[in-house]
């Protein structure tokens, strides 16, 4: 069959590493009865697999399947055909947020977390708290509070981010993966 | 690729009973190759002597493969381990005529191995058209019998 | 053997009880542990879902750096950043162009990695493995008689596979805990996940997956559950009230570094391990420990009906 | 010399993509070649005569087909050849279907290829030689390896004929897994007592030697010809007196767990008969459980034995036996369940395998056909059926079983049956059941109310949630037919584990001289046409030795490697490959380097000539001496130096031609 190149699945199996595993998936199952997340998806991997292949794209990237994925990489080490689903979540992200068609906070999310890597090099996980509940939950960020409080007292959260001294060799490096990876 | 259009000339020398039987598998199952490999049937990969392998490439050759079954699996017991024990004499012998060792491929694969076949072919492929052609590399070419 | 360290950014906040623990038990079995210098974030699993390029690249920047200093091996004691390390380093040796473009940017730090040079380790492989549970059991001065500790491996372990342990069912955090001498039930999800970064943005999956964890723990009667990486800790930790007060359930459940564990088997005090970091507390585990006098287990009687079990397969299998 | 060139079509297997047209028209500009023809079958019977008409009209010396493998059709265009006069010999085959057409895309690519490969034959074959095939008599004696139901159905049909047949079998019994199955698919006929009555007719043919407790150790000979030594165990019983009256067993204190009949369910002596109907009736003693052989006490059975049988000096003894044919029938392993951990077999204790399945719901096996869970009491309400287990999965056996399906539903009937009111549901990727009446039965099993779940079962656990689910075990999988994950809680899990090659397959090919497929089991000749020979001639297979199956395409199988074993001897000789190899006494420097490198021990070294010198009979042609002369003093016929330097350099010349570089 000759894909669509610029299809989810098309891409899919240009663009990722193993990613042409997925033409074998056999629809067994196996990664959606094996995930921690899959009651609250609202399609098994599998059922997008199918809907990727039926040529779903739009439905496939508003799904919250992959934003759901806690990279646990179960499925992909327990599926009979070896496809790396795991690393297919990773790249239907990738692929949503380039389509700008995401309906979840866990995009924000992660920029936040990236935002911060690379400003400082290293995660800030009281600033990733205070940001993104005062942004997307700010009742959510009051019922964190006493926990927060509570790890602040027993020195868990620093409130001010951890800074490498090579910041600027760390944004040269990134910077270039960037333009590597936008070229394609 | 050190020359455009360069597609490297191969001769395979392949057992019977193994190898030539893997390669029939890689046409049952359609498992695409290049087409620069042109097999040679012989009954033991043990029957392919330095000699053999060497007036292949005076003939202008780019690659030789030798294919046998795998060890303990040959057909006559243990011909394959003489191909195995020959190696380092196919080498020593290459070397001293100046030949790239890499242009030699010595292989075990078994009758139900088409896949590996065809990989040890696009493989084999893919490494000599890295190379310059032989012909014209060796001067001396010696009588033919 | 002198190794490089990757504490990871959680040892400077919400882990630095493991990553205290983890260097007192390295010294004391010997392991010389070098902290790379400058290190960077392994990007989690966050990075990875927004750009895989640069998330590579910063990655390798850690492996760049810690080839720098000549070591040949790296620990990292997060579970999470061990698997960043080993997949990067994986990947970049089976994909030639994604070597070299992750080369590409780390040139542009003056910094380059040859895949395999640096091969990253989890602190559990390398004191299972390395130093091996029988030694360390050797050295044990105060055996955890008397406690039951169920252990919690979380994803990582095991997965994906290539790992040190085998996938579903590992078994290196039983043997060393069995090693100290504490009692080691078949917890049947050892190898489950904690729901990662679900408890941030699916918080009602997360609670769950949470619930079935310390459930069965607290079923099988544990005193505390042993984790090996700072994400498992925080979710089962830091979140349980919350699902006390979800679910109507009343958990106390301790959830302790296997460092912490082992400092305290080695003889180390109990008040410089940094137990007081756990939300839930630790004490009455302690206090039970220091209470208990080694007793015989009560062995249980089979009936004459009952039909043979199969043996188990030894050492696991990973396909 | 006059050459005929025939290049085949094979309707569009090569023409579709080899232009045989300019094959045919290139290869009539070769040196030395008279005619050269295209044909859309060449092995057609009209194919076969174009090349007879030729050889006679145009005085053809030598033929060259380009069509398929030779492996495929070498025979048919020798028989071509022989028949219009022409030795066989002077038939050269380039294959340019399965190393050309079938492997490449390109038009033109495929073309030069075949062309090259067609010179390549040109070249080569003007220096074929007439040979002469020897013709061997033929052994009446078959050897048949296993005695399950395949190597029972083989040895009765050529015994029946009038043949004698040794059948050899590793276990202390014959019936192989059939003895241990309770029902068999779809028709639900007890296995055991349609099996037993052919079992009784093995042990009791005039024809048959029955060698049980016994494994092939060495094969050496060729077609019509094999020498076979085999290692008879010892049982410690002597035959001669023991009445297998069962007072031995009974009196053994030493009980183990009998993980080969009982698949680990039941246990049994150290002194046993693997189960009642056992064919022979005697019982063995097994060395490594026995107590006075390990602690050097007891010899309880021989205190009792009545007709003083027990014989604990016995050793094992080597026959050595003549053959004609071999038919190898040794099974299959059950796939290891442990192996897939998430299942939790050998972890908790009411998961279980098929075959452990299949003894509990034998009134013979050890629950008497109770259905109950391993407390050997209780009687579940509930039962999962868990399909493919290691099967369909690359990371174990990508191939389908073929059987689990059948024989899950006729569990799931099973338990309908002994407990009506228990659930039992079957978790299934596709339900498979080619077979006559297997549809029918699947239907059956619908209407006798088994609960289907579509979705390969992704985990066993005991981690309950609810106190509904409390003591149970969690079966969960996506129901693929909703898209949702579900939790079924079961007191008892079966895995339906699969079929693999026996563990030793390759050591066993290597004994026989055949070889394994990918997967291990051993590989037909050709899969379609060939399903039951080996490329070794006189070597056959049957039963799931070759691929899994189920019982009556086992059966049909060991018939049919009879029948082909049958058509040998009726034969009554054989033709021996012709390709032998020879000294050349006025070169030859008598350095034995030959000799060392023979795997035949097929040459001499005459001492007072210093020459070497090939025994004909031990030789089988490999060529292995003719690499390793370095005086050029040995010739293989058919594949002389000559000729493969000349088969090479008429590639590379056609080469340098069609592309120069």
């Amino acid at each position: 069959m000759t894909l669509n190149p610029n299809s989810v699945y098309g891409r899919i199996i240009s663009e990722l590493h193993g990613g042409e595993k997925l033409r074998s998936c056999l629809q067994c199952g196996m990664c959606g009865g094996s995930c921690p997340s899959g009651p609250d998806m609202d399609h098994t991997p599998r059922k997008l697999f199918a809907m990727i292949a039926a040529g779903q794209d739009d439905e496939v990237l508003r799904s919250n399947t992959f934003w759901y994925c806690v990279s646990c990489y179960l499925c992909t080490v327990r599926c009979p055909q070896e496809i790396p689903i795991t690393d297919i979540m990773y790249h239907l992200k990738h692929q949503a947020i380039q389509a700008g068609l995401y309906t979840t906070d866990a995009v924000d999310f992660s920029e936040t977390f990236i935002g911060h890597v690379e400003n400082y090099g290293r995660a800030f996980e009281f600033g990733l708290a205070t940001q993104f509940y005062l942004a997307h939950h700010p009742l959510g960020g009051l019922k964190m509070g006493p926990m927060a409080l509570a790890m602040l007292s027993r020195g868990r959260l620093n409130l001010r981010p951890t800074r490498i001294k090579a910041v600027r060799q760390l944004r040269n490096i990134l910077n270039k993966a960037k333009e590597i990876g936008a070229r394609g | 690729m050190p020359e455009d259009s360069y597609e490297p000339k191969i001769i395979g020398f392949l057992c019977n009973w193994c190898s030539y039987a893997g390669a029939d598998g890689a046409g049952m199952a359609r498992r695409k190759q290049p087409p620069n490999v042109k097999i040679i049937r012989v009954p033991c990969s043990g029957r392919v002597s330095p000699e053999l392998v060497l007036r292949t490439f005076m003939q202008g050759a780019d690659g030789v493969m030798v294919l046998g079954c795998h060890i303990g699996d040959c057909h006559y017991g243990n011909g394959n381990h003489r191909t195995a024990k020959r190696f380092p004499v196919y080498h020593r012998l290459m070397d001293y005529m100046g030949i790239e060792k890499e242009r030699l491929w010595v292989q075990w694969v078994s009758a139900s191995e088409g896949q590996l076949f065809a990989e040890a072919v696009t493989q084999f492929t893919e490494r000599l058209r890295q190379m310059p052609p032989m012909r014209g590399k060796l001067t001396t070419v010696p009588s033919p019998d | 053997m002198k190794y490089a360290y990757y504490p990871g950014c959680s040892a400077e906040s919400s882990a630095s009880a493991y990553d205290a623990t983890s260097q007192m038990v390295a010294a004391a079995l010997g392991l010389e542990l070098e902290e790379i210098k400058d290190w960077n974030c392994c990007g989690a699993t966050e990075y990875f879902s927004i750009d895989s390029l640069p998330a590579y690249a910063l990655v390798a920047r850690n492996l760049a750096l810690a080839g720098r200093q000549g070591t040949s091996e790296v620990i990292a004691p997060c579970s999470a950043c061990y698997v960043n390390l080993k997949k990067v380093d994986e990947r970049m040796g089976d994909y030639p162009q994604l070597n070299s473009d992750v080369n590409e940017a780390l040139a542009a730090g003056n910094l380059s990695y040859t895949p395999g040079s640096v091969r990253a380790r989890h602190l559990l492989d390398v004191i299972c493995n390395e130093v091996g549970c029988d030694a360390v059991s050797e050295k044990v001065v105060r055996p955890l008689a008397g406690l039951t500790l169920v252990p919690y491996y979380g994803c990582y372990i095991g997965r994906p596979e290539g790992g040190f342990d085998d996938v579903e069912n590992p078994q290196t955090l039983d043997r060393l805990l069995k090693g100290l001498g504490a009692t080691v039930p078949d917890y049947s999800l050892k190898s489950s996940c904690c729901g990662g970064h679900m408890t941030q943005i699916g918080t009602e999956v997360a609670l769950g997956i949470l619930r079935g964890l310390i459930d069965l723990a607290a079923k099988l009667g544990a005193d505390a559950m042993v984790v090996a990486c700072p994400m498992c800790q925080l979710n089962l930790d830091v979140y349980q009230n919350q699902l006390n007060s979800h679910f109507g359930t009343t958990y106390r459940m301790p959830i302790v570094y296997f460092t912490q564990m082992m400092a305290l088997a080695l003889g180390m005090e109990a008040a410089e391990l940094k137990f007081e970091e756990g939300l839930v507390p630790a004490g009455p585990m302690l206090e039970k420990w220091q209470a208990a006098e080694a007793s015989p287990q009560p062995r249980k009687k089979k009936s004459k009906k009952a039909l043979p079990m199969p043996e188990p397969l030894d050492g696991g299998d990973s396909g | 010399m006059k050459i005929g060139v025939y290049t085949c079509h094979c309707g569009g297997n090569i023409a579709g993509t080899v232009d045989c047209e300019a094959v045919t028209e290139w290869a009539g500009r070769l040196d030395g070649v008279e005619v050269s023809r295209e044909y859309k079958f060449m092995c057609s019977s009209l194919g076969q005569e174009l090349i007879e008409e030729d050889i006679k009209e145009y005085g053809l010396d030598r033929v060259v087909v380009a069509s398929c493998s030779p492996h495929m059709h070498e025979p048919t265009f020798r028989n071509a050849c022989q028949r219009a006069g022409l030795n066989p010999y002077f038939l050269e085959m380039a294959n340019i279907r399965e190393h050309a057409s079938w492997v490449h895309k390109d038009r033109s690519e495929a073309t030069e290829k075949a062309m090259a490969l067609t010179a390549a034959s040109v070249a080569r074959v003007r220096y074929n030689e007439p040979l002469f095939a020897r013709l061997s008599p033929v052994n009446q004696n078959t050897l048949v390896v296993g005695g399950g139901v395949a190597g029972i159905q083989a040895a009765l049909e050529i015994a029946n004929a009038g043949y004698h047949v040794y059948l050899v079998e590793r276990e202390p019994s014959i019936g192989g897994h059939m003895a241990q199955l309770d029902k068999t698919f779809p028709t639900l006929d007890c296995s055991a007592c349609i099996l037993t009555p052919r079992m009784f007719e093995v042990g009791n043919h005039e024809n048959i030697t029955m060698l049980t407790y016994s494994e092939v150790e060495e094969v050496s000979g060729y077609i019509g010809n094999f020498e076979a030594r085999i290692r008879v165990r010892a049982r410690c019983i002597n035959q001669e007196l023991c009445t297998g009256c069962g007072v031995c067993e009974e009196k053994c204190p030493a009980k183990v767990v009998d993980t080969i009949f009982e698949a680990g369910l039941g246990r049994r002596k150290a002194v046993y008969r693997p189960f009642p109907q056992a064919v022979p009736k005697f019982p063995v003693i097994d060395q490594d459980n026995c107590i006075w052989f390990q602690k050097g006490k007891c010899r309880a059975c021989e205190k009792f034995c009545p007709t003083d049988a027990i014989d604990f000096e016995q050793d094992d003894r080597i026959l050595e036996i003549e053959v004609g044919n071999i038919i190898v029938a040794t099974g299959y392993d059950a796939f290891d369940a442990r192996r897939i951990s998430q299942y939790g077999y050998a972890r908790y204790p009411n998961v279980f395998t098929a075959l452990e399945f299949e003894r509990m719901t034998n009134a013979a096996g050890p629950t008497e056909g109770n259905v109950v869970l391993r407390d050997g009491e209780t009687q579940p309400d509930s039962i999962a059926i868990i399909h493919c287990v290691g099967s369909r999965d690359v990371r174990y056996r990508e191939h389908c079983s073929r059987v689990c399906c059948m024989y899950s539903l006729k569990f799931a009937h099973m338990v309908h049956e002994k407990l009506p009111n228990a659930t039992v549901y079957n978790f299934y990727i596709d339900i498979r059941t080619p077979g006559k009446d297997y549809e029918e039965f699947y239907h059956r099993l619908l209407e006798e109310g088994t609960v289907f779940i579509r979705g390969r079962a992704a985990s066993i656990t005991d981690a309950t949630l609810t106190p509904e689910e409390e003591g149970k075990l969690i079966v969960t999988a996506e129901d693929t037919l909703v898209g949702r994950q579900r939790r079924i809680p079961v007191d008892m899990a079966i895995l339906s584990t699969g079929l693999e090659p026996r563990h030793d397959s390759h050591e066993v090919a290597r004994i026989f001289s055949i070889s394994c497929s990918r997967e291990g089991f051993f590989k037909e000749r050709h899969p379609k046409l060939d399903p039951i020979a080996t490329m070794t001639d006189g070597v056959f297979i049957a039963g799931c030795a070759q691929g899994p199956r189920d019982i009556p395409d086992t059966v049909v199988q060991g018939a049919a490697a009879a029948a082909r074993v049958l058509s040998i001897i009726g034969k009554g000789e054989v033709e021996i490959e012709a390709a032998k190899a020879e000294v050349n006494d006025l070169t030859c420097v008598g350095c034995q380097m030959c000799i060392e490198s023979c795997p035949y021990s097929a040459i001499e070294h005459l001492e007072e000539r210093q020459k070497a010198r090939v025994i004909e009979a031990l030789c089988k042609g490999c060529g292995t001496c003719v690499a390793a002369c370095l005086s050029k003093s040995i010739t293989l016929y058919h594949f002389t130096d000559q000729q493969l330097v000349a088969q090479m350099r008429g590639a590379m010349d056609a080469l340098f031609e069609l592309v120069p570089a």
